[in-house]
């Protein structure tokens, strides 16, 4: 019975160490990308990049950055190079305090910051495949490195924001996210599996959306499920709670393109 | 042209067998809803055509049943340097075509 | 360090819990929700043998028993064949027994596949038996049927 | 069975407390109703009032009999009730129950119909932590969507309706 035991535990251990192997030793023990989440052909189909949809985008995203934009007729490359030298980590450190405009943006903001002002583009819109696939390639040159946002100084209020929507009831249905992803992670939700709450793979493909899609997508889905009125994408409420989730997934690796059901 | 991705082993030796993968970016609309109601005409890829060197080695007819931005995998037999050429048709006669050279030294 | 460990052990209980929940998933497998074959399914398969027989042999389908998510179901084919010109798969169709539309796909093969093989993902209505039939260079049909309990059907949008 | 049935009793006075004040309001509301004009949307005008004893509500909502059938129906629902995306029911023709909840199977043996409405209707009265979603509260929510505002997920039919069926699983036992 003991060897049994040990025998069990072992190969768990093996499967966590595997699954996880951009696992910190400081990210939170109970916390879990979703990926642990998914079914065996699922994982695989998010490990191999040929059959991984989201590269689709990613693929998307590269082109984009290589094509000159808008009035200053400007390539994403001319002035950051090579995405893979010069984009690598920074999706690890986003959502972030632009320290000149002093506002929290994510990854799709700081794109949209740079088209305005720099490109003098027009923004693209939220779940475009333009925006998507830009913000997948970014994202996608820290695959594998652990979350690591700021979260002091400007940050703070931020966080602290982002903790209270996380805490708190709300809905027809009265349910904060904190009840179930917190409490109810790894239990059924019918044939479904609560995640831990932790965006680390966005944008994902989602086989619901069967497309691609960003992390305030997936939080207006939520939002529905509770029958709560429900933010726009790119809204103040859902980046305070997008630095938040990030925060608390802080030393789980980046996982763009996630799969996702 | 929709975004598509083929992947094909760079080099292989004649007569191995290699596998090819592919995807492509399409909503798949399937004309039909679970309540029966149409709500969007029907518009698939309803045809993928391969060739290799000039010649058809695979060809699929896809049904609505395929799932959105359509993944195959299949096998052929290395035999000389050449072109795969994967060629798409959807339903508005949209086609997508991508290829990927397959060296056989 | 000791408190890393028993975070770890934490961890591991919780995996453990995740990975024991496929075990009450199968007992519930003996499926009372499967429904019989649909008309539109025999009617599709009768067209596809045109009188032929159709042998349970030579035809591997790999197919999920469990379904996260009946918008994409990734399925592997593999018919027991020499490949060559004299002896060959000339077609494999994919028949669902519960989709609205039977036949899913088919996939024209010839000699120079080198191995009877395909790969694609399908869409699933709901939990069913899915066929493979495998359409020989002779004319003669073999097949393989694979049941697939799926979680979350296609055509749900749950946002 | 007796651990049950003491996880279900813990913030009785607290429960019963909170009713008063509730009684109160809903008399008011109710009160306005009478209004000439008054608004058909207005929010707890379409709530029967009720009153809770101990951790119960021994009279049926607006006095309506529950029919079990249809309350199985509701149960069952995924855009009804939707119980079992939490829940377990003795009924092995669904796949895939819910294990957020406790069990239902013999909940007619554990609980007296009255507790199981008083359930129904705001569990948090009992447990302030419960993940269970009041289904007959319109009051104290925070932005609620706007189909579903001033409305409780269940009508006073629907809680009856299940309250009936769910009394009738006696047995612990599953199919």
């Amino acid at each position: 019975m003991k060897g049994w035991r040990t025998g069990l535990a072992i190969g768990l251990a093996l499967a966590v160490w595997r699954s996880s192997p951009g696992l910190a030793e400081e990210a939170s023990p109970s916390l879990h990308p979703a990926t642990e989440y998914l079914s065996t052909g699922m994982k695989a189909e998010q490990a191999d990049l040929a059959r991984n949809r989201g590269m689709l985008w990613v693929d998307q995203g590269a082109a984009l950055w290589r094509q000159a934009q808008g009035v200053a007729g400007k390539a994403c490359a001319d002035c950051h190079g090579e995405a893979e030298a010069s984009m690598r980590g920074v999706a690890a450190r986003y959502p972030a305090v632009d320290a000149t405009s002093n506002r929290l943006l994510n990854l799709e903001g700081r794109i949209n910051q740079c088209r305005t002002t720099r490109q003098q583009a027009q923004a693209l819109a939220y779940e475009s495949n333009e925006l998507l696939g830009l913000t997948a390639f970014i994202a996608y040159q820290s695959r594998g490195l652990p979350v690591n946002v700021a979260t002091g100084g400007p940050a703070q209020p931020y966080v602290e924001a982002g903790r209270k929507l996380w805490n708190e009831r709300q809905g027809q249905l009265n349910l904060a996210c904190a009840q179930c992803h917190e409490a109810k992670a790894g239990h059924k939700l019918r044939g479904d599996t609560i995640s831990s709450g932790v965006g680390t793979g966005y944008p994902v493909y989602r086989l619901e959306w069967q497309g691609m899609g960003s992390l305030h997508r997936r939080l207006r889905a939520c939002q529905l499920g509770v029958r709560a009125i429900q933010f726009d994408q790119g809204a103040p409420e859902y980046l305070a709670l997008e630095l938040y989730l990030a925060s608390r997934a802080a030393g789980l690796p980046i996982e763009t393109p996630a799969l996702r059901r | 042209m929709r975004p598509a991705r083929i992947v094909v082993p760079e080099t292989a030796k004649v007569g191995e067998i290699v596998e090819i993968k592919a995807l492509i970016q399409h909503p798949m609309v399937t004309g039909h809803t679970a309540a029966g109601a149409n709500t969007e005409p029907r518009d698939i890829i309803h045809t993928l055509t391969v060739t290799y060197d000039g010649a058809e080695i695979f060809r699929a007819d896809f049904m609505p049943g395929i799932a959105a931005n359509p993944y195959v995998a299949f096998t052929t037999v290395a035999t000389v340097t050449g072109d795969i050429v994967f060629t798409w048709t959807d339903d508005k006669s949209e086609v997508t075509t991508a290829a990927r050279t397959l060296r056989v030294p | 360090m000791t408190l890393v460990r028993v975070d770890r052990r934490q961890a591991l209980a919780t995996l453990a819990a995740s990975l024991l929940a496929p075990v009450t998933v199968r007992a519930a497998e003996s499926d009372p929700s499967m429904k019989p074959p649909s008309a539109l399914y025999l009617q599709a398969r009768t067209v596809l043998a045109n009188g032929r027989e159709i042998r349970t042999a030579r035809v591997t389908l790999d197919l999920p028993r469990l379904a996260e998510n009946g918008n994409s179901v990734t399925l592997k084919i593999d018919v027991a064949s020499p490949m060559t010109a004299a002896d060959h798969v000339r077609t494999i169709h994919i028949l669902s027994e519960q989709n609205p539309i039977a036949t899913i796909g088919r996939f024209h093969l010839t000699p120079r596949a080198g191995r009877a093989f395909v790969s694609t993902s399908v869409r699933l209505a709901t939990t069913q038996n899915v066929h493979a039939i495998a359409e020989m260079s002779d004319g003669s049909l073999w097949e393989a049927q694979a049941e697939s309990v799926v979680l979350i059907a296609a055509c749900i949008d749950g946002g | 069975m007796r651990a049950a049935r003491k996880s279900y009793s813990v913030a009785v006075p607290a429960a019963a407390c909170a009713n008063k004040r509730r009684t109160l309001a809903v008399g008011v509301l109710l009160g306005g109703l009478l209004l000439p004009g008054a608004l058909k949307t207005a929010a707890a005008e379409q709530l029967a009032p009720f009153e809770i004893v101990g951790d119960a509500i021994p009279l049926a909502l607006d006095g309506l009999p529950g029919d079990a059938e249809r309350g199985r129906v509701i149960v069952l629902d995924r855009t009804g009730g939707n119980c079992l995306i939490c829940h377990k029911v003795p009924v092995a023709s669904e796949p895939f129950q819910g294990e957020l909840g406790p069990d239902l199977a013999g909940v007619g043996g554990r609980l007296t119909a009255a507790q199981i409405r008083q359930r129904l209707v705001d569990q948090s009265r009992l447990d302030r932590a419960t993940l269970m979603p009041p289904y007959y509260r319109v009051d104290n929510l925070t932005r609620v969507a706007a189909p579903f505002q001033g409305k409780p997920v269940l009508n006073a039919q629907q809680i009856e309706d299940v309250v009936a069926w769910l009394a009738t699983l006696k047995d612990q036992e599953r199919p």
